[in-house]
């Protein structure tokens, strides 16, 4: 067993002509694509609160832990160490957050976050880089640990404080806001007029300068430097490097087991920040079970993101943006249903016309016709099935679009120095 | 080879005791340094357990089997099945349903359940299937996904057909005929509760575990697959046959998981029907190795283990989540010795081959008399 | 480490009494000998001799046990590659080192980074390095779409670009063909008058001869002599190398039929949107024939074996058994049917590494007597075969029950012959059967071809070895990307014209 | 609110200490749900009414939490595990605990359970004090509360797992809006769906489900989301909105700078029926059977802290005399 995972399905990937570089532009080109989409679904089906500024505000809170996760995913994977361990070190992370937070500050919950999601990447990286365990071994065990020792912990040195149990931590105080006053409230005019596409893109704007919490800033920042670590500088290089062809690295000099062990930690102390921004911005407090899975769901954007942080970042903004209009109820996961009947319909075609796939694009527009059935047939989606809208979302999207995700060379191969040659 | 395989269950002994030590040492300093009682602790967790705990080890293991079991047939082929724990949820769902509706006598009832569980927890995984070998989604998301998808899915459908009574505040299928209740066996003298029957169905599965993989075409596919997947597609295997096959039947067995619990113990599926036995499942098939006898071992070690932790607070006044740390920690130092020993072991392997092999070349050279 | 106080009149290296030992193999015993600066050094030996070994310690990826290495007459201490980079030393492996999804730029600057940054002045330096040894490399391409030639002249570029003195280039032209070794040789004249100084390992005893300034021969971990390239011929250094005859492939009366037993029907293999993979791909091969394909790498060659194993579809054309169209058969089906298999890569198509040698007998065979009883594997009957396989082919093992892994490469290379022998295959498919082997083992297996084409046996040789393809082959087509030039009799060809097919060169010449 | 706490302490000053000097004191154990003393809801609720009593009666006790995920045997274990050690009265708290009690009662017929939030036989027992609240009745005042100070004539309620005991508090609340204001839009929502119980311990997805309400123009939220609630008072203050909280007098329990938006909580007095278990156990009188804390019984009301709604209280406790008289029916389904 290897943490590589085997490669069928992704074979079909390999043989199509290599897709041209996915840039800035191609971003902005898709950005403006989906809110065009999203505007004329909001026209089509009424459900206001699919764009609205609440709406996608919301999306960042939700998207940044799942975002920083997924961040911490990307460090450890582009060095080639598989981390399913993300989740564990996310709930440490939360402890963390609660813990110092409460005695010295937010700030220190910040660092008390980072510092105990890497103490958990430090348990990673000393089990798959040094002692060559298998990389899903451990992470599995890094997240039975992480929960027991952050609930351990918690009923231990928060009980008998204000408010504290051995469930939850006491309140900890915020971390500054900011809102552009003028530009705020100017967006949220042109928001109100409900002009298709114009209100929009101001009620997108108007989200990112609204409340920003200044962890949110740090997160986005995060992603910027992560990128220009990792594909502009030097350390980034040879970080890659090692997860790409390890052998190669050491080759030239490159110290492999450092670089992936720094990886780890790094990706330990990004996946803790995630869980800090869950205690620290999200709810102000340290809860038992907070983190709810979001781990699995960071390292799912991850790989939707095509190990990029371009990519991941628009993962974890899906998954944000529909975990938050579903949770903010009304009529928005209905409208959904029209999408993905719209959508399920056009790829069957799709797969008829061009790929000759008869029975693939036949499925595709039954299931299509049924949704859409549905929608006309019905009012609302049942609240239990609306929990599910980001899993599914993610299920269809990754269905449609997986086909070019390419993993670094070497990730979940276990290395061993001068093994190689 | 021997004195080779001697020495190798030796050394295969020796990993999982070293690691139960180092397990008992880290979470002792861990309860030390937080200042918690570690005598008390270990007295707890190390006290013999009464009749009636034994069978509580002894039917949760017989679970956690099932649901290990499931996992393994994934892990031996290189294929990650996180989805057991919404599998094993839906096929128990879909179980719970139709045995509540007692269309069946007594035991045809049960042997009806069991098929639509398996049924229905290997269309569950057939969906990972379907997406990982004609889409190219991998295994570990979609699993996830299905997951929280199994979850909405089920309690939708749980509303739907549940059998409300008064004054409960729990919703939960229609109740199994009593004909179809299952007593269990008593196998633990002194014990007040009974082994679950379908204890059985776990020892079953094992054996056929062991058989299958071991012993036939199929499973020596499947085992070429998962150790060398571009090897086994030059021998022949029809790999994305393999996936859809080994992810059912994955999911077929993962529909078993529940089925002792139905039947032996809950006798309708609801909401405090127990959740997570199949991430309990990933940790104890790593555990044993993803090895029929293995994982039977490490069941029993990670029943113990949660059985006697539940008295930690009342003994100890020490939150029960201690027992996380420590089946954590056994997991991690089980690894790192097996890891430590696989590779002396391989070590020694090449050793030996080449200084037989020196040892034939040299004597070669001397027959043929040529100059070395 | 890089202080200017060298002795001008110093050997570039010189090593002494170096010993190497592995758990049960003496790698290097006591090597000795040394290298005059701006020469070329070659150094032969059979494989396991020890060469990469030494080689390997030269350049501080693993550490001697005992002796001394000097480098321009200063004594150093190599712990890792960057010790042995900042003493002027760069080493090309035998297997490359290059991260294929990285781009050239990023795999020449890759731990060299201080020199030149990563950025514009390192394209520019690169570019220089290119144009100053004509290596025409283009920096932002991405090493997976490079072939082989190229991949080769990278290497040179990384090693260059750090500034080495002394260059160890480790088999450098076992992937390349006549005019790409030949450009290489160019290449290494210009290094040798810039004043650099090449250590050059190669099986090709005729290159080295061509190539070297002067020759050290080692056997069984320990230098035998060095040698005047002057003062010997090829043969005279291979007795030196083996202690023994060399033998090479001959080929005997032939034994061609007419039944024809292999016909595969204008076949293509489309590459998405760019040029097809195969295209027109027509070949008939008869009993008692062997047809061998001369080709670079990456032409096709790994692609049309593929498709006749069933593990690729082909876009179009025929696949023909006897005569009946096997074009939509699955492997295995084409397997029990009698076809057998020896894949380029052991490690990856052939072998289960981490199994047993016994199950490694069944792999391929899953469904074939004496491995399996109906649906169960008949362990014992496997077993038995095993211990059969390993006498009859000479598979060098203590026993059946050790992993394939621990084997060396030969001995695996004819338990895989022995294995898919073992069947009674009607047509053997063989991609490089004799790569990385050494020569014993290399003219066994020569044997045990020649002896199952007597029999009646179509054989598909697609080898990287001219001479191989030449000695072996009844016929011999040359394919060029994605396409079969016409036949060549393996009795008139030279290896220079076969390379001048390979590489197109031939092709403009025909249709002028 | 306080009387009938209030007239349980004053009589137990005096059985207390008769109780302790007489006899060998009272051993009771306490069996929580998931989350256990300290969770800030209703197991702590429990936990209040057990220091209560061992203040008051000088009970001995000892306590022991479920975890997640956990086996019906596990339940039974802890059970059965007080029982062992000596513990003559069993205090299960929350419906998980349902067959357990049913079982562990059988088993130990000389020990006296009680089970809080299940009335099902399969609780049932001779030696068995179900005590279940009419969350719909109390729910039905703060809905009608919601509704009075509403200004938009929207408001919402957030739910944090989807079990029928908490679609009984958003029944009683939508009946109470709608008794105030028959054309009020409530938004409901609930968190997680079982057996994904994350949804009691999330603030972040509280908050969200919350802003989403207070953003489309509801301007009173009533949680019945454990942990999560934390999340709703926070969107309360930020949006400048009102809130509403549940099972204790959150005006008083909450973090301090979200106090001040606190309309009112439902309280559940689940203190109070531990207390009384307890309380009859150590009189010689074991409770058996259902007790039902409702309005009449003073097991669940609104809390007035802050003086929010002061102004309303008047209508609120019409409602309530109605509620009683039974001129008020109140649905436990929405
Ligand atoms: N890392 C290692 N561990 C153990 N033994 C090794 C290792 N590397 C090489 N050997 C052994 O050392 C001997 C010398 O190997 P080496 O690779 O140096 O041979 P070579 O002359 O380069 O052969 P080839 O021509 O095949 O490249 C071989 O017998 C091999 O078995
Ligand atoms: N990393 C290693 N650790 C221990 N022994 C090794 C290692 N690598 C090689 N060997 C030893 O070297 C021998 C074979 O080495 P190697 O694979 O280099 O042989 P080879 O003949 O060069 O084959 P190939 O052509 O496949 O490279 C084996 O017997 C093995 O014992
Ligand atoms: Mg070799
Ligand atoms: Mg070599």
């Amino acid at each position: 067993m290897s943490a590589a995972g085997l490669e069928v399905g992704t074979q079909t990937v390999l043989d199509r002509p290599r897709r041209r570089r996915f840039g800035p532009r191609e971003y902005a080109v898709v950005a403006v694509g989906a809110l065009l989409v999203i505007s004329v679904l909001r026209l089509v089906t009424g459900a206001d609160d699919i764009a609205s500024s609440g709406a996608l505000a919301a999306a960042i809170g939700l998207a940044v832990p799942i975002g920083l996760a997924g961040l911490g995913g990307l460090w450890s994977e582009r060095a080639g160490v598989v981390n399913i361990g993300l989740e564990g070190m996310m709930i440490l992370g939360t402890w963390g957050a609660g813990f110092f937070g409460y005695h010295m500050g937010p700030w220190a919950g910040v660092l008390g976050a980072i510092l105990m999601g890497m103490l958990g990447g430090l348990i990673h990286a000393t089990a798959t880089v040094t002692f060559g365990v298998d990389h899903i071994v451990s992470g599995v065990a890094i997240n039975i640990i992480g929960l027991g020792v952050a609930k351990y912990l918690a009923a231990r040195f928060f009980n008998g404080l204000p408010g504290g149990g051995p469930t939850q931590s006491p309140q900890i105080r915020s971390l500054p806001n900011f809102t552009l006053p003028g530009v705020s409230s100017g967006l949220g005019t042109v928001e109100r007029k409900n002009w298709f596409f114009v209100s929009d893109l101001a009620a997108v704007l108007r989200a990112l300068c609204t409340n920003m919490s200044i962890l949110t800033i740090i997160a986005l920042l995060l992603f910027v430097g992560t990128w220009w670590v990792l594909w502009r500088s030097s350390f980034g290089l040879r970080l890659r490097s090692v997860g790409e062809s390890p052998v190669a690295a050491e080759s030239l000099g490159v110290n492999v087991l450092r670089y992936k062990f720094l990886a780890v930690i790094i990706s330990g102390g990004l996946a803790g920040l995630g869980g800090g921004f869950l205690a620290l911005v999200a709810a102000n407090i340290y809860r038992d079970g907070q983190t709810g899975g979001r781990g699995y769901i960071g390292l799912a954007a991850m790989i939707f993101g095509n190990w990029r942080p371009g990519g991941l970042l628009t993962g974890a903004a899906l998954f944000g943006y529909t975990d938050a209009v579903q949770l903010r109820g009304g009529a928005t996961v209905h409208a959904f249903l029209l999408l993905f009947a719209v959508l399920l319909v056009a790829v069957g075609v799709w797969q008829i016309v061009r790929n000759q796939r008869i029975v693939q694009g036949a499925l595709a527009i039954a299931v299509g016709v049924l949704v859409g059935w549905w929608y006309f047939a019905s009012d609302a989606v049942p609240a239990e099935l609306t929990g599910t809208t980001p899993y599914v979302t993610t299920l269809l999207v990754l269905a449609f679009a997986s086909q070019r995700l390419r993993m670094p060379a070497a990730d979940g191969q276990i290395y061993r120095k001068g093994e190689g040659h | 080879m021997k004195p080779l395989n001697v020495r190798r269950i030796l050394m295969s002994m020796a990993a999982p005791v070293l690691a139960l030590v180092v397990a008992f040492v880290v979470t002792s300093l861990v309860l030390a340094a937080v200042g918690d009682p570690v005598w008390d602790v270990w007295k707890t967790i190390l006290a013999v357990p009464k009749p009636r705990q034994m069978v509580n080890v002894v039917n949760a293991a017989s679970v956690f089997y099932l649901s290990a079991i499931a996992v393994a047939v994934g892990f031996r082929m290189n294929l990650f099945n996180i989805g057991v724990d919404g599998q094993y949820r839906v096929a128990v769902f879909a179980a719970a349903v139709f045995a509540g509706q007692a269309w069946l006598p007594g035991w045809l009832n049960i042997l009806a359940s069991i098929a639509i569980a398996m049924v229905a927890g290997g269309l569950w995984a057939s969906i990972a299937a379907y997406l990982k070998v004609k889409r190219g989604v991998s295994e570990v998301i979609s699993t996830i996904m299905l997951n929280a998808i199994a979850t909405g899915v089920v309690s939708w459908l749980l509303v739907t057909v549940s059998d409300r009574h008064a004054g409960s505040n729990s919703i939960e299928t229609k109740t199994i005929p009593d004909s179809s209740q299952l007593q269990g066996f008593t196998l633990i003298p002194g014990a007040t509760n009974r082994v679950y029957t379908l204890i059985v169905l776990s020892l079953l599965v094992g054996f056929l575990y062991w058989f299958v993989l071991g012993k036939t075409r199929f499973g020596f596919d499947l085992r070429a697959t998962g150790r060398s997947e571009s090897a086994a597609v030059a021998s022949g295997v029809k790999v994305p046959r393999m996936v859809t096959t080994a992810m059912i039947a994955s999911g077929a067995l993962a529909g078993l998981v529940g089925m002792p619990l139905l039947f032996g113990q809950d006798h309708n599926y609801g909401t405090t029907f127990q959740a997570g036995l199949g991430f309990a499942g990933i940790a104890i098939a790593l555990l044993g190795r993803n090895n029929a006898v293995g994982i039977a071992f490490a069941s029993i070690l990670w029943a113990f283990l949660d059985v006697q932790s539940n008295a930690l607070q009342i003994q100890a006044n020490v939150a029960q989540e201690l027992v996380n740390i420590i089946q954590g920690v056994i997991l991690f130092a089980v690894v790192i010795a097996y890891e430590l020993i696989r590779r002396a072991d391989k070590r020694l392997e090449q050793a030996r081959v080449a200084r037989e092999l020196a040892a034939q070349r040299q004597a070669a050279s001397v027959t043929e008399g040529a100059p070395a | 480490m890089t202080q200017t106080t060298t002795d001008a009149g110093a050997p570039a290296v010189e090593l002494e009494g170096i010993t190497k030992r592995f758990p049960g193999v003496v790698a290097n015993k006591d090597i000795a000998f040394s290298v005059r600066r701006g020469t070329v050094h070659a150094i032969v030996g059979e494989n396991g001799a020890g060469k990469s070994t030494l080689m390997k310690i030269l350049y501080g990826v693993q550490r001697p046990d005992e002796g001394t290495i000097k480098i321009d007459g200063r004594l150093v201490n190599l712990h890792s590659p960057a010790d042995a980079i900042a003493a002027g030393i760069g080493m090309v492996f035998q297997h490359f080192m290059l991260a294929d999804n990285l781009t050239v730029l990023e795999n020449v600057v890759l731990g060299a980074e201080k020199l030149h940054g990563i950025g514009d002045s390192a394209r520019r330096e690169i570019m220089r390095i290119s144009d100053a040894y004509k290596l025409d490399v283009d920096p932002d391409a991405l090493v997976a779409d490079l072939g082989v030639g190229a991949r080769q002249r990278i290497e040179i570029l990384k090693v260059l670009f750090r500034g080495a003195k002394t260059l160890i280039l480790d088999e450098p032209t076992a992937v390349l063909v006549p005019q790409e070794v030949d450009e290489l040789f160019d290449q290494l004249a210009e290094l040798k008058d810039e004043g650099l100084t090449v250590l050059f390992i190669s099986h090709k005893l005729d290159e080295v001869l061509r190539v070297a300034d002067s020759i050290t021969v080692i056997r069984r971990g320990t230098t035998i002599d060095t040698v005047d390239p002057k003062s010997v011929n090829a043969r005279q250094l291979a007795e030196l190398m083996v202690g023994s005859e060399l033998p090479s492939p001959t080929t005997e009366e032939s034994t061609v039929t007419d039944r024809v037993l292999l016909r595969v029907d204008d076949l293509a293999l489309g590459g998405g949107t760019g040029r097809p993979i195969l295209d027109g791909i027509s070949l008939t091969i008869h009993a008692g024939e062997v047809l061998g394909i001369a080709g670079v790498e990456g032409n096709g060659q790994a692609e049309l074996v593929e498709v006749i194993m069933g593990m690729r579809e082909p876009t179009s054309g025929q696949v023909f058994l006897g005569d009946v169209d096997i074009s939509d058969w699955h492997t295995r089906e084409i397997r029990e049917a009698g076809v057998g298999y020896i894949p380029e890569d052991r490690h990856r198509h052939g072998l289960l590494l981490e199994a047993p040698l016994w199950e490694n007998r069944i792999l391929g065979h899953q469904t074939e007597a004496p491995n399996v009883k109906g649906q169960l594997i008949d362990a014992a009957a496997a077993k038995a075969d095993t211990e059969r396989i390993v006498k009859t082919y000479d598979v060098r093992t203590p026993s059946i029950f050790v992993t394939a892994g621990s084997l060396s490469g030969g001995n695996q290379q004819k338990l895989i012959i022995g294995r898919e022998m073992s069947h009674q295959p009607k047509v053997l498919i063989a991609a490089h059967p004799t790569r990385g082997v050494d020569v014993g083992a290399q003219s066994s297996i020569w044997d045990l071809i020649r002896d199952a084409r007597r029999e009646g046996l179509a054989v598909l040789l697609i080898s990287a070895d001219l001479e191989e393809l030449i000695g072996l082959s009844d016929t011999i087509r040359v394919i060029l990307r994605g396409k079969l030039s016409g036949d060549f009799d393996p009795d008139h060809v030279t290896a220079e014209d076969l390379g001048a097919a390979m590489t197109g060169a031939g092709e403009k010449e025909e249709s002028r | 609110a306080c009387g009938g706490s209030g007239s349980g302490s004053g009589s137990s000053g005096s059985s207390s200490s008769s109780s302790s000097s007489t006899k060998a004191a009272l051993k009771v154990g306490m069996a929580y749900d998931v989350g256990g003393r300290g969770d800030q809801s209703f197991n702590d609720a429990a936990a209040a009414g057990l220091d209560k009593a061992k203040t008051d009666l000088g009970v001995t006790t000892k306590e022991a939490a479920a975890v997640a995920n956990e086996n019906e045997a596990a339940r039974e274990e802890r059970l059965q595990q007080l029982v062992d050690a000596g513990y003559t009265h069993v205090v299960a708290v929350g419906f998980a605990y349902a067959k357990s009690v049913g079982k562990a009662a059988k088993d130990n017929p000389n020990v006296h359970f009680a089970i809080v939030d299940d009335a099902s036989p399969d609780s049932a027992g001779p030696n068995v004090d179900q005590i279940t609240f009419a969350e719909n009745e109390g729910s039905f005042l703060v809905g009608a509360a919601a509704a009075l100070k509403s200004k938009t004539g929207h408001i919402g309620f957030v739910g944090g797992v989807n079990v029928p005991l908490i679609k009984k508090f958003e029944a009683g609340y939508i009946a109470g809006a709608k008794a105030v204001n028959p054309a009020i839009k409530i938004d409901s929502q609930y968190l997680t769906q079982p057996p994904d119980f994350t949804g009691f311990g999330d603030p972040a997805k509280g908050k969200t489900a919350a802003e989403g309400m207070y953003q489309k123009g509801a301007d009173v939220v009533y949680h019945a989301a454990g942990g999560s609630g934390g999340g709703v008072f926070t969107a309360a203050k930020a949006a400048g909105k009102l809130a509403i909280g549940v099972d204790s007098d959150q005006a008083l329990t909450a973090p301090a700078d979200v106090r001040s938006v606190i309309l009112t909580s439902m309280i559940k007095k689940v203190d109070v029926a531990v207390y009384d278990f307890i309380k009859s156990a150590s009189d010689g009188k074991d409770l058996t059977g259902n007790h039902v804390y409702d309005l009449k019984a003073g097991g669940v009301d609104f809390a007035t802290t802050g003086g929010m709604i002061d102004d309303i209280k008047s209508k609120l406790d019409d409602f309530k005399a109605k509620i009683i008289a039974g001129t008020i029916k109140v649905p436990v389904t929405p």
